[in-house]
């Protein structure tokens, strides 16, 4: 009993080993795409400064609903409500803090804990029913977007309600989700040059790019927080194991239904970050916010290399997704693509990307 | 009395400048003392909208008041409706050509090529020569047509000046940001309502452009009031909204009780609005305007 | 002898209109090995079950330590000291044997007063516990759905046996296994029965029955036919029980006996 | 050996077994629909000649897509593609038959070869490389609507293509599809009086249904088609057992991947049929045709009882589903309820069919 | 002795980097039945797969009644006469007994040219066939998912054995079975062997091997030790064999000559 090799098994190179993780197609599909877009569309503007902040912006949206769309879809569920959510998370906001001029951070906070509970109550409805999460969510994708077109229509006769920024002056939670941080970095750099700055119009002398936006530090802190949870912790390993087959972890003491739960309310949670730091830079709510981010959510992170039956993914993998996604739609603007075949590419980009995913994954869990 | 009338539209459940119309008809209902009703298909599938005037004209109203997004679809359940008795008035999309041919009392509305045409020669007047025309709305046809419009009215070619922007604000943004850094030729921009205006205006006012490019928009509200105050749009295109589903129903009632008709169609817009007459329209902005 | 460990008591389980279990009644006491035999479809899976809280049983009592007891779910059940290994087995493919190994029962280590899960720990015993039941892992972050399913169910006991439990159910668990890895896991019974902990053991194969079995109690359609106690029965007449009563097909030239 | 019965299994009432079938929630769901139409929305014109014929059409049309939805799902399956397909093959047709001027019966069949294999193609995909099919149509959802945004916005300049029923004038294909049937009968029962007729205009005296669509007649015929393949052939086995374990259905000799894409490829060939009665009735293809109407036709085969993870459902059910999802949705309309409160129903009535659904099967397939 | 009905020659199956199969060869007789016998992941599975056409072999030959074969999927090797009871089941838990029983093989009656699934038929022979290996099913349209393990297994075997093959394959037939039913199983066997079928049989229980087999191959890290003929080897060098040369754990004492 003391032989610790197996001649059955062929020699596998280290670096192949290295290599050969859940993240690996996110990793070549960043490269991939990067490189792309420096051969077709390096001199648009793509790369300047303000090109960078463009398609990160962009890419941080897609992050922030990737991350709690990865984690629900390891654990075996996902949330097509995820959209709604957004819609209906932004027009509570409007609903407390404008209409009712509640202060600004008793709305948000309020506005966090309606839309978590949502996503508890999605929760409870799948682990009790053991319906598909596919049914139970579509449902709520329904639900929540009649309610936040009946609602702002019912209290104000509007489906848009503005005014949210001025409601959150000088508010002290609102600047976390819609303000800007290192300003006076980005002024010296411009100062120096590194960064172009306004030649014309109100802002001229002013950097072009003037801060990082909360949405950015946003995505960058619940990437990291979702994957040290995923890799790191107890909590992780029930994650995956609810998610691989929640017969078998809940007979081994796992309790999944708090798991599945938990999740759901964590994607709740992220599309309510979502929705908070969108309308605190626009200002307003509109009951047609979020339509389809469900959709966008779930591809960033099968993209990134997750298994959309569940118990297997990465969350860096659903960022380099997120981020692939984002690069690639703001990309084919600047490359001055036909913008209705955006969703052309963006179809033809998921089947590849998916099949790379599953070649990775058939090699590390052994071909089954 | 108690009439009874449905207005009908094409627009999609999300679709948030449809408001002022529900706002509209509800007033009328209320002033003449007739029952309203705003119904459309919540994807905005004109098919679906077919549907439903004919769910309209089986529910056997005083009148039906509804669009004309798509003649060759709505022709047959419309001109059904005529036959039964029912009067029909149309509103906001299509021609008063075509609402006399399916036997429509008459037209309230703007015909969208023709204001995409005024506004485009209004453009090449004022100086612009290469645009970018944001639409929030690909699927739907009706409001492409204000895009084919103004490129005409322009005298340059539609080519792909038409964005589809989809309809998220932070991605029209920055859909709006990176093309106009892709094309610094850019010296004009049109947006086809306040969905894709609202966050056109963010991204001038981030990249500094507010003000050195000239933009047109359609339709109003809050934040496009805002705009034209402060000189980011130049004019906003009202098509005043409220007259286009007040008008019907207070048509149709004085119609059905006196038999009473205006003689001619009513042309709700294009009227542009630029910064010399705002108070009102910043009042009501969204609501009413 | 000792106070049982636990009373399963008159216990009853149906599944709409089929009754699994109609009244069950078994004791078992600390360190013995508990024997569990029957038919296919006698209810042995299901008897279990509610043993270790999968299933409520639909009438009857549990009395654990001497305690009524009343499991609301399988945590419970091994937060008492119930350990399970059940007949489809309790692991999940995707997941690295290690993972796997320690489903449930994470290792924590604390940093900054943070709760960390102890990789370096897990990988270790995972790779120490496989190799004493005779599996040569590729290495510890090998999934488990590349082990045929024998090496799994081997993993699974390990597991068991490794969270020493006050009470371990092992439904079936030599029924896939080669000779070995069959020999190992009947010794790992022994093993553990002799440090005082009961076991519960179901299995179809009166031999292995009688090499551990200290006591033998044959469920027959959801009803006990009665327990034994090793040395007042033969293998034969153990046998007929578990065929449970119904005439056995003729098999007595030269299929007899092997059985 | 001998006794045949087992004194473990309680009586089961024959009345009761007689009612446990897949079918059991769709039958209940459009007796309560009919129910409270009837009791809230008598007079409003939704139960006279007309009325009936509006949510009759509402109704097939999803049947129509529903069948093929069903069959897909009891494989295993489901296709996001429809609506986009949908949107899809109207525009072929106008490409074909309008802008090209092709006689209109080779433009529908062209149309139709295409889109099945388009649906053969996105099967295909499906069993070659294992990945989800939700994935895989999904893709296809963004690349066929992509195209039919470009395609028509390239050739015409425009997103919507008229004329297609000028073009089919004459034809003797298109009235297989945009034609009625029955008409004397109509005719007669409207100068009975039992119908109404035409008050003015060039039609007065006519009656105002005026024969059956011919998209009615497709909807039934799908329905009988499919239910016999279903539960009267050997395929029908096949289907079953392609949907509820392919791995075990490929061991016992069944041909699970041609089985999986023909089925696809009849979902696709539902949608064709979809489409081209839209477009001949309406004259129009529009790049907005078909807008979620994946959603319609799985909320419809999922209230009918089939189960989303395949292996069990019915296409009678399916019927039923897209006969009351027909019925809600006209019949909120007739009842005057505020149309953003729509979706709120939707998703409501979405849950209510599918917990009562869930357990009809617990039943049948006891209690797993 | 007749030719062989069929001949593996040299068969290689590699997964990804896993070798499963280092080059095994077997002929099978009809009317013999041959053990297939072996460690937890010596292949056995794998090797039986090839046979049946779920796996394509990595290299080698397979010759069946004489012609070199090539089969693209299980229903080539069906159609050719093949018919296997796989490991991890064959059966349909939602699909009623019936339906499982005949699925790939539907009975059909022409009614007006067109073919349609004979379920009077299908239901008919199911509970007759079920009736005869000792399984009371409730009715014909009852769901397979109802049954317990050991029933479904004699399902899936009662199906094998009713499309009577030409090589009938057995993967762990006994494994979940209660003395009853293995019983039936094994005289099954005996009987089909008798009607000059070739049987593969798969299993871990030498007693079990040595009722029915007539030759044994033991496999061991996919390759093969040899293969024995009945008479030749005792049961104790057989399960020495099996236990695949690695040193036995010590049972001697309480456990040995049990297992
Ligand atoms: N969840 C369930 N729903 C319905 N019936 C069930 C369920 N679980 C078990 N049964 C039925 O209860 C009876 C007992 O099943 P159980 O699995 O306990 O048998 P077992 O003794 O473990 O058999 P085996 O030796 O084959 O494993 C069987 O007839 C089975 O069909
Ligand atoms: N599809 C596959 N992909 C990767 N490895 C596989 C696959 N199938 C089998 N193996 C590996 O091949 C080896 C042989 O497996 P196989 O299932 O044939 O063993 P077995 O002899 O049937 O074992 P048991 O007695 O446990 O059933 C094992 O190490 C297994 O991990
Ligand atoms: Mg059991
Ligand atoms: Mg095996």
């Amino acid at each position: 009993m003391a032989d610790t090799t197996d001649e059955r098994i062929k020699e596998i190179s280290p670096l192949r080993r290295a290599l050969i993780r859940p993240e690996l197609g996110g990793m070549v599909g960043t490269v991939a795409v990067f490189t792309l877009f420096a051969l077709f569309a390096f001199d648009s503007g793509m790369f300047n400064s303000q090109g960078v902040m463009n398609w990160s912006i962009v890419s941080a949206q897609f992050m922030i609903i990737a991350v709690g769309a990865c984690l629900l879809m390891i654990a075996g569920e996902f949330d097509l409500s995820v959209g709604s959510m957004i819609g209906f998370a932004g027009m509570m906001i409007a609903v407390f803090g404008v209409v009712l001029a509640w202060p600004m951070w008793i709305a948000i906070l309020i506005t966090f804990v309606i839309c978590c509970a949502l996503g508890a109550l999605n929760g409870w409805i799948v682990v009790r029913t053991g319906l598909p999460s596919f049914i139970v969510t579509l449902a709520f994708l329904f639900i929540l977007r009649g309610f936040t077109i009946y609602i702002p229509q019912t209290v104000e006769r509007k489906t848009i309600i503005g005014g949210i920024r001025d409601a959150a002056e000088g508010d002290w939670l609102a600047p976390i989700f819609g303000g800007k941080i290192g300003q006076p970095i980005f002024q010296w750099l411009g100062d120096m040059g590194v960064i172009g700055v306004f030649e014309r119009g109100t802002r001229a002398g002013q950097p072009v790019v003037d801060g990082i936006p909360m949405l950015i530090v946003w995505a960058i802190a619940l990437i990291i927080f979702g994957h040290i949870l995923l890799t790191r912790t107890r909590f992780g390993n029930w994650i995956f194991a609810a998610g691989g087959d929640a017969e078998a972890a809940r007979n081994s003491g796992v309790p999944v239904n708090k798991v599945k739960i938990l999740m759901f309310m964590f994607t709740a949670f992220c599309a309510t970050v979502f929705a908070v730091c969108q309308v605190m830079e626009f200002g307003s709510a509109g009951a047609d916010r979020g339509l389809l981010k469900e959709f966008e959510a779930i591809i960033a992170v099968v993209i990134g290399g997750a298994l959309l039956t569940g118990g297997y993914g990465s969350v860096i993998g659903a960022a380099l997704g997120a981020l692939i996604f984002g690069v690639v739609q703001q990309g084919l603007f600047f490359a001055g693509v036909e913008s209705s075949l955006f969703r052309v590419f963006l179809g033809v980009i998921l089947l590849f990307a998916v099949i790379l995913n599953t070649y990775i994954r058939r090699i590390i869990t052994g071909e089954r | 009395e108690g009439e009874k009338y449905i207005l009908v539209s094409h627009a999609p459940d999300s679709d948030t400048w449809w408001n002022t119309i529900k706002n509209g008809i509800a007033l009328a209902g209320e002033q003449v003392g007739a029952e309203v009703e705003y119904r459309n298909p919540p994807t905005g599938d004109i098919a679906d909208m077919a549907r439903i005037i004919e769910q309209a004209t089986a529910s056997g109203p005083d009148g039906i008041i509804t669009t004309l997004a798509d003649f060759d679809v709505l022709k047959g359940p419309i001109s059904a409706a005529v036959d039964q008795g029912i009067d029909v008035i149309i509103m906001n999309t299509g021609t008063p050509e075509q609402a006399r041919e399916i036997g429509a009392l008459m037209y309230v509305g703007q015909p969208e090529y023709d204001a995409g045409f005024a506004a485009g020669q209004r453009a090449k007047d004022e100086g612009v020569t290469n645009f970018l025309c944001v639409n929030h709305a690909i699927q739907q046809p009706t409001v492409g047509e204000r895009c084919r419009g103004y490129a005409d009215g322009l005298g340059i070619d539609l080519g792909d000046s038409m964005m589809d922007s989809g309809t998220d604000p932070s991605e029209i943004k920055n859909k709006v940001l990176a093309y106009l850094s892709a094309n610094p030729d850019v010296d004009g921009i049109l947006t086809l309502g306040p969905v894709s205006a609202d966050p056109t205006i963010a991204a001038l006012q981030e990249n500094g452009m507010a003000g050195a490019i000239h933009f047109g928009t359609f339709d109003l509200g809050e934040e496009i009031v805002k705009g034209i105050k402060d000189g980011t749009i130049n004019w906003g295109i009202d098509q005043q909204p409220f007259l286009q589903a007040y008008m019907p129903v207070v048509i149709l009632a004085n119609w059905d009780r006196f038999g009473v008709l205006p003689g001619n169609n009513i042309n709700s817009g294009p009227g542009f609005v630029t910064k010399d007459a705002l108070t009102k329209v910043e009042e009501f902005a969204g609501e009413y305007r | 002898m000792a106070d049982p460990i636990i009373q399963m008591k008159e216990i009853q389980k149906h599944f709409g209109s089929v009754i699994a279990l109609a009244g069950v009644s078994v004791d078992v006491f600390p360190g013995e090995c508990h024997c569990l035999l029957g038919d296919n479809g006698a209810g042995k899976s299901t008897f279990i079950k509610t043993m270790s809280g999968v299933h409520k049983p639909t009438s009857g009592e549990i009395v654990f330590e001497g305690q009524p007891l009343d499991f609301a779910d399988p945590r419970d059940a091994i937060a008492a000291g119930i350990a399970t290994v059940h007949q489809h087995l309790a692991m999940i493919p995707l997941m690295s044997v290690s993972r796997n190994f320690f489903m449930g029962n994470e290792p924590v280590r604390k940093i900054a007063g943070l709760s960390f899960f102890d990789h370096d720990y897990a990988n270790r015993v995972t790779m120490e516990e496989m190799r004493n039941m005779g599996i040569n892992l590729r290495g510890p972050d090998q999934a488990v759905g590349t082990l045929s399913g024998g090496e799994r169910q081997t993993v699974a006991i390990a597991r068991a046996v490794h969270f020493g439990a006050k009470v371990l159910i092992l439904d079936e668990p030599t029924s896939a296994l080669g000779v070995r890895q069959t020999a190992n896991v009947l010794a790992t019974i022994d093993k553990v029965r002799k440090q005082g902990i009961a076991v519960v053991f179901i299995t179809h194969n009166v031999r292995h029955a009688m090499a551990v079995g200290d006591r033998f109690t044959v469920l027959n359609r959801g009803q006990t036919l009665g327990t034994a106690v090793r040395g007042e029965i033969t293998p034969e007449e153990l046998q007929d029980m578990m065929a449970g009563g119904q005439e056995m097909v003729q098999l007595e030239g030269s299929l007899g006996g092997t059985v």
